[in-house]
């Protein structure tokens, strides 16, 4: 960790032919009504995309930006026979199977597409380039390492885990420990440091709950924060709701996290969520030995317990 | 707008002495939804009930607090106050203000207002309490009773007397357990087989009680009154209704191996019954020992048995079956006195344990009952009965005192007395524990009529000399050291939980103190039920008991179940879980977090934009949910809730203490 | 705010043990500083980290969950998943700010009132002796 | 561990280097014959077995301590032979985990940290280490056939056994094993762990002759023909007793007293007059000679 971080657009094509044949062929076939996917964006940026027919599949893309996490959209999906088909690259299958161990779609609905993965780029990175940089990344595959989703930094799944078809060759894994330095300098500091810090990072908040949409661990069908009795969150944008909407929220996903990073990326003021995922997921696997926290497991650390687990009344 | 009654106690001057009464009075009457306040000298009492069910009426009160003592002792008691005025029970609401605050508090400026905090606190939660309806589930006609020593021996036939099946489950060849072991009881010194073969015997005949012997507990499901049961019926090697018992397989059988029953003071055979009263009287297999299993001939016992009841191909099978109520009554096993390295225990052979002892005194054990040195099968003319070995000893045993080991040791000191009419017995003890009816009697009948030596001191080492053995202790009475010689020793050991208590104890949810021994649900006032409805205990099983206790828990236990099977529905506790269907995701990850299996998957169908579809949500068996609440906490939908202790009675707690005002249409 | 100006502790303990071993230490007159206020629950895994964090928010200067001892859980395994989120939910709130003294878990069984007491007074001491919270709600 | 070029820190303590020098000679003795290396402990201090570790609670962890932080550094095993060192540097081991107090004071005096402990390690455990037990399994050069050896422990070895974690503390049998490896047949007495009195050695001499007295006739009557020990007190009272507990019980001994090391060095080959065996004041050649072992 990280790894080689590495585009190559050839491949990277190939694979979109790859998909787009995939797909035609699962629509013409019937073996699903609709198949999930990106196309692109009117501003040159890939945007989810359904195709129904073998025709529109030919409009599916796969390039450098397909950052998005499709698995989402499957809720939509929920009611109905329909079997759907989706792609995904290794994160993203990390989010399907983080839907699939809650229980939130049924497996045997849906058709799976794998495509190892290299790396994808951060698109409002890449859109901020000189075209003349812009194009030499997409196409000629020359990025900087900072140019790289934050999560191609510490990504030891590229392979994914849920698939019924893959295309393209395996990508080769280097597992290791995850890191945590941002969490680890947090930690350094003094309680008022530390309460400081999240007042005044976490105080921007507007609670357009971007990063609650986007999350593949918030798939609840009405969120507990939205309802009304009991109150869990107050109604008033103040610092201490703000506040205590994040720190609830990471808590509440804390053992189901898959450290995409989506939600950091998606916030719409810049606050540094992944610091409380980070720190969950660090002690999980400090704590009860978890030791890759952000793949989804079949019981969820805080689901079970060991007779060793740590003394807690002797933590004091 | 709810109507809130709040009536506070001054428990006589146990609450009015620390805690201006008066001034909470005042304080509470300015609460939202309170619309009566009261107080009262003592709330409990009859004219205290009386103003409650009188002030519900005249002020048409929908919410009741009291603040007194603990809940834990007169909620009860208050809810049934509530009811009869006709509101539901579980409207009530009760703030502990003595336990939790006026006897732990000696100044009234700060125990007044922390009493007024717990009666806000406890308001804020009453505005929320809910209508809630006791449940009732039908109760299966049949007990089921592991272990069959005189505790489950003694369940087992007091059950099935009053005309209730009775599954009799026993993991040993034959019922009996521990007392068949042994050769006479104190303080009595009845015959122990001669009072124990009969009750055997009624329970092996008896037409209600089923006996499974050689069988094994495998699985526990379900809840109070309906039970399933999954039982291992080990291999036996022998088909029961076949075999006549005669006992021709044992004596032809060349295999000899130690007898467990005997102690290792004699020996059995591979194919074997443990004792010639065993019942069933149909021997088994020890395959672990048996020539034929080990080098794959032999089979002579097949040879001479002539009802063809051998079989070598037998496998365990399982059985299911379904009980109201179990009684556990699974024993105990003994301290390994080899962990006193000082007392030689397995260098000398003549240091033996008290339960092998009973066997060297048995009438019908491997010496025809008498006393001889294992060495060289001499009557030895002095012994030494060391107790307390492994008991009240924090160092190396249990800090516990083993209750009847003073008493046995008593009864082998007389008997070996009786014996050797010549012979000396020591008794090396801490202290004398006597208590129970005839007891310190025969303590003194030892010491005066059979002459027993009693001296206080725990031995500190055992050590052979000249062929003799010599105990080193301090006599503490006379305040020096002393060296008592003698020809063998008997070491008292502590009465330890069985080794897999905890496994027996995790199959059936039931939960276990620091040394395996089972949790009665309460010490003094619930002795023999468990904290999980529908089991109960009797025995040693429970903690060191002696044979008259343990017939009388028994007893007790078999009346909780006689109790419990004379209803057939039975009232179930309504503070459980519940799901709001239209709030679950149907993650279902609330199940694996459920100790009682109860939370199960459920198909509902629901119209959604005119179209009928199904989904899967998480649904609660009220039958098996004791209420923890456990899958409150992994349900982030919030779609889980304990009903009396839902998330909004206890942030509305959190909240009312600590200030906050919440929306109005939460407390309407 | 609380009625008293003493700092607040928020106590949840369970019924089956701790509950009851508060009620012990009532019994045996142990005197025992004001601070704590209990709320009874079920078990100490029904507590829901969000009750702490609720109770941080609101002005809690410290927080108290007391259950059965492992393995003499009343439900059988409730403290032990207790165990496991109170342990992450410990250092969470460190993380968060929230000094290390001002949250405690103590397993106190029905027959412990004098541990229980004794808690209580060590509790309160190291919660006076870090002053108020420096809490969420001076963020309001 | 065995494998690897084969070293131990060696604290020998004061004993060693006076007293019970005969000691340290076949410590080394052994060492040498099994290969393996003993790098003395660098400017050594007192483990505090003195009236210091009963008068004063500090000084009591801080002078074995300071041994341990002294050893620390080569980063080996640590071996010694003195039961009352072993025993000192234990207790230091097990209290520098549990009283922070003592060790903060202690770091404060020396303006030092102290590192985690090495493993400390008594005879009768370096004894059965892999390498001494090869070289012994490789090949006596001389079996202690027909020799009869008390195995006796003292108290220090195995008490208190929250520290030590040695053995069984109420019947050891670890140096019986050692003496049956090198031949010799180990008698089972009861004074295997009786208390020799040494720590009455000055204040009540009547006491001391006693016990040790009492141990050795325990021994003798159990038909032993020798003692083995691995202390220098045991040694030294057990030994330098034995005339006048003579006269108190009324019986001759005669009993030589070896230490453990010294017969696994004469089994290994060692010669009897490197051993210093001459320094024992109960006649500990005539028996070898008797046996022909010398």
């Amino acid at each position: 960790m990280p790894k080689s971080l590495a585009l190559d657009p050839k491949k990277m094509k190939e694979a979109e032919a790859a998909l787009r044949t995939q797909a035609a062929k699962l629509l013409s076939e019937g073996t699903v009504t609709v198949f999930l996917g990106h196309e692109e964006g009117w501003d040159g940026l890939p945007v989810p995309f359904f195709a129904t027919t073998p025709e529109e599949a030919k409009r599916l893309v796969w390039n450098p930006l397909v950052a998005f996490n499709l698995a989402k959209y499957l809720l939509d999906r929920l009611t109905g026979e329909e079997k759907v088909g989706i792609v995904v690259n290794g994160c993203g299958s990390l989010a399907l199977d983080r839907l699939l161990k809650d229980r939130r779609f049924p497996r045997e609905r849906l058709f799976v597409v794998g495509i190892p993965c290299t790396g994808l780029l951060d698109p409002d990175k890449v859109l901020a380039l000189p075209d003349e940089a812009r194009q030499a990344a997409l196409e000629g595959g020359k990025a900087e390492p900072g140019l790289f989703l934050k999560r191609c930094g510490w990504c030891d799944a590229p392979n994914p885990v849920v698939a019924d078809v893959v295309l393209g060759e395996k990508v080769p894994e280097e597992a290791g420990p995850q890191q945590y330095p941002r969490v680890e300098e947090i930690e350094k500091m003094s309680p008022a440091e530390r309460a400081a810090h999240f007042k005044t990072l976490y105080e921007k908040c507007i609670r357009c709950f971007a990063c609650r949409n986007v999350c593949p661990a918030c798939s609840c069908r009405e969120c507990s924060l939205d309802q009304w009795e009991p109150l869990w969150l107050g109604k008033a944008t103040v610092p201490s709701e703000q506040l205590m909407y994040h720190f609830i929220r990471a808590f509440d996903v804390a053992g189901r996290c898959i450290r995409c990073g989506e939600c950091e990326r998606v916030c719409s003021v810049g606050v540094p969520l992944m610091e409380l995922n980070d720190k969950l997921m660090k002690d999980i696997t400090e704590l009860f030995g978890v030791q890759r926290p952000h793949v989804p497991a079949d019981v969820e650390p805080l689901g079970q317990w060991t007779e060793g687990d740590a003394d807690l009344e002797a933590a004091h | 707008m709810k109507r809130v009654g709040v009536f506070l106690c001054w428990c006589g001057s146990n609450i009015a002495g620390t805690v201006d009464v008066g001034k909470v009075a005042e304080q509470a009457r300015r609460l939202p939804g309170v619309v009566h306040v009261e107080e009262n000298k003592y709330t409990c009492s009859e004219p205290g009930q009386a103003a409650i069910v009188k002030a519900i009426k005249d002020q048409r009160l929908d919410r009741v607090v009291v603040a007194s003592c603990s809940p834990r002792l007169h909620e009860a008691t208050f809810r049934r106050t509530v009811e009869s005025a006709g509101l539901n029970p579980y409207f009530f609401e009760m703030a502990n203000v003595r336990e939790h605050c006026s006897w732990i508090h000696t100044d009234k400026e700060t125990a007044t207002p922390k009493a007024f905090d717990l009666v806000r606190m406890a308001v804020a939660k009453a505005l929320r309490n809910e209508a809630l309806t006791r449940g009732s589930i039908t109760i299966e006609k049949r007990a089921l009773v592991i272990g069959a020593g005189i505790a489950g021996i003694q369940a087992a036939l007091d059950i099935a007397d009053a005309g209730h099946e009775v599954i009799l489950l026993e993991r040993e060849p034959t019922i009996g357990g521990r007392m068949a072991q042994l050769d006479k009881t104190f303080p009595t010194l009845d015959c122990s087989q001669c009072i124990l073969t009969p009750k055997m015997v009624d329970a092996a005949k008896h037409p209600n009680i089923t006996l499974y012997t050689w069988s094994e507990l495998e699985k526990v499901a379900g809840y109070i009154g309906n039970f399933t049961v999954t039982i291992r019926r080990k291999a036996r090697g022998v088909d029961e209704t076949l075999c006549t018992g005669c006992g021709v397989c044992q004596s032809k059988c060349p295999v000899k191996v130690p007898s467990e029953f005997d102690e290792g003071m004699g020996m059995r055979k591979a194919i074997y019954s443990p004792f010639p009263q065993a019942v069933p009287n149909r021997p088994v297999m020890d395959r672990a020992n048996c020539t034929f299993f080990k080098t794959g001939k032999c089979k002579i016992c097949e040879r001479f048995c002539e009802a063809k009841a051998i079989r070598f191909d037998q496998e365990d099978s399982l059985i299911e079956v379904k009980v109201g109520a179990i009684v556990t009554a699974t024993g105990f096993d003994l301290f390994k006195v080899e962990k006193y390295g000082e007392y030689g225990y397995g260098l000398y052979p003549d240091v033996i344990n008290s339960l092998q002892f009973e066997r060297l005194v048995n009438a019908s054990g491997p010496t025809d009952g008498k006393i001889k040195k294992p060495s060289d099968h001499e009557i030895p003319k002095s012994v030494a009965f060391v107790l307390c070995v492994g008991s009240r000893d924090e160092q190396k045993g249990t800090t516990y005192c083993s209750r009847a080991c003073c008493m046995y040791s008593i009864k082998h000191a007389i008997q070996f007395r009786d014996k050797v009419k010549d012979g000396r017995a020591y008794v090396f003890y801490m202290d004398i524990r006597t208590p129970g009816k005839s007891y310190e009697e025969f303590y003194k009948r030892a010491a005066v009529d059979y002459g027993v030596e009693f001296i206080r001191g725990r031995p500190s080492k055992i050590f052979s000399r000249n062929g003799k053995l010599v105990l080193k202790a301090e006599d503490t009475l006379l305040g020096r050291p002393i060296e008592v010689e003698v020809e063998m020793v008997v070491l008292a050991p502590a009465m330890l939980a069985r080794n897999d208590a905890a496994k027996i104890a995790q199959t059936m949810s039931i939960s276990y103190d620091g040394y395996g021994f089972l949790n009665e649900a309460h010490p003094k006032l619930r002795p023999v039920e468990t904290n999980t409805a529908g089991i109960f205990l009797a025995g040693v099983c429970q903690g060191p008991k002696d044979i008259p206790d343990t017939v009388a828990q028994a007893s007790a236990a078999a009346s909780k179940v006689i109790g419990l099977l004379s209803h057939e529905q039975m009232a179930t506790e309504p503070m459980i879980a519940r799901v709001s269907e239209a709030l679950c995701s149907g993650c279902l990850w609330c199940k694996p977090i459920c100790p009682y299996q109860a939370i199960e998957a459920k198909t509902i169908t629901e119209k959604i934009q005119g179209k009928v579809v199904s989904r899967e949500v998480a649904a609660v068996n009220s039958g098996l949910c004791q209420g923890c609440g456990a899958c409150t906490v992994a349900c982030r939908d919030g779609a889980m809730n304990i009903s009396g202790f839902t998330n909004d009675q206890l942030l509305a707690e959190v909240d009312e203490l600590l200030g906050a005002s919440r929306p109005a249409c939460a407390a309407e | 705010m609380a009625t008293s100006q003493e700092p607040v502790i928020v106590g949840f303990l369970c019924n089956w043990c701790s509950y009851a071993g508060a009620d012990s230490a009532g019994t045996g007159r142990m005197v025992q500083p004001t601070n704590v206020r209990i709320i009874r629950v079920p078990c100490s895994g029904r507590v829901n980290p969000r009750f702490i964090l609720r109770a941080f928010q609101r002005g809690a200067d410290g927080v108290l969950v007391s259950g059965c001892h492992p393995n003499d859980c009343h439900y059988s395994t409730g403290n032990f998943f207790a165990r496991r989120r109170l342990l992450l939910l410990k250092r969470y709130l460190e993380y968060l700010g929230i000094e290390p003294a001002r949250f405690e878990t103590h397993w106190v069984s029905a027959s412990e009132g004098q541990k229980w007491a004794e808690v209580v007074r060590s509790m309160a001491e190291r919660v006076k002796a870090l002053g108020p919270s420096p809490k969420l709600p001076s963020l309001l | 561990m065995s494998g690897q070029s084969v070293r131990y820190s060696y604290y020998p303590g004061c004993s060693l280097h006076s007293t019970a020098r005969e000691y340290n000679v076949s410590v080394r003795a052994v060492a040498q014959a099994a290969g393996v290396e003993l790098v003395e402990v660098p400017d050594w201090n007192c483990c505090g077995a003195t009236s210091a570790h009963a008068t004063d609670p500090f000084l009591a962890f801080a002078l074995p301590a300071r041994v341990l932080l002294q050893a620390e550094e080569s980063g080996l095993d640590i071996l010694a032979p003195c039961a009352a060192c072993y025993g000192r540097l234990m207790t230091a081991k097990e209290e520098a985990h549990r009283r922070p107090d003592l060790v903060a004071r202690f770091e404060k005096a020396i303006g030092r940290k102290l590192g985690p402990a090495p493993r400390i390690l008594n005879v009768l455990e370096f004894l059965a280490e892999p390498k001494v037990t090869e070289t012994i399994a490789a090949g006596l050069k001389r079996p202690l056939t027909d020799l009869k050896v008390a195995p006796y422990y003292g108290c220090l070895l195995v008490r208190p056994s929250k520290v030590t974690h040695f053995d069984d503390a109420e019947r050891p049998t670890s140096m019986d094993k050692i003496l049956a490896s090198v031949g010799a047949t180990p008698v089972d007495f009861p004074g295997k762990t009786e208390c020799c009195g040494a720590s009455l050695g000055i204040s009540r001499v009547d006491l001391v002759v006693e016990l040790s007295g009492r141990i050795v006739q325990q021994a003798k009557h159990a038909g032993a023909e020798a003692i083995a020990v691995a202390c220098p007190l045991c040694q030294t009272n057990l030994d330098g007793r034995q005339g006048t507990a003579a006269a108190k019980l009324g019986e001759a001994f005669g009993l030589p007293i070896y230490y453990i090391t010294e017969l696994v060095a004469l089994a290994l080959g060692v010669a009897p007059g490197r051993l210093g065996l001459g320094k024992h004041l109960t006649n500990s050649l005539a028996l070898l000679r008797q046996k022909k072992l010398a």
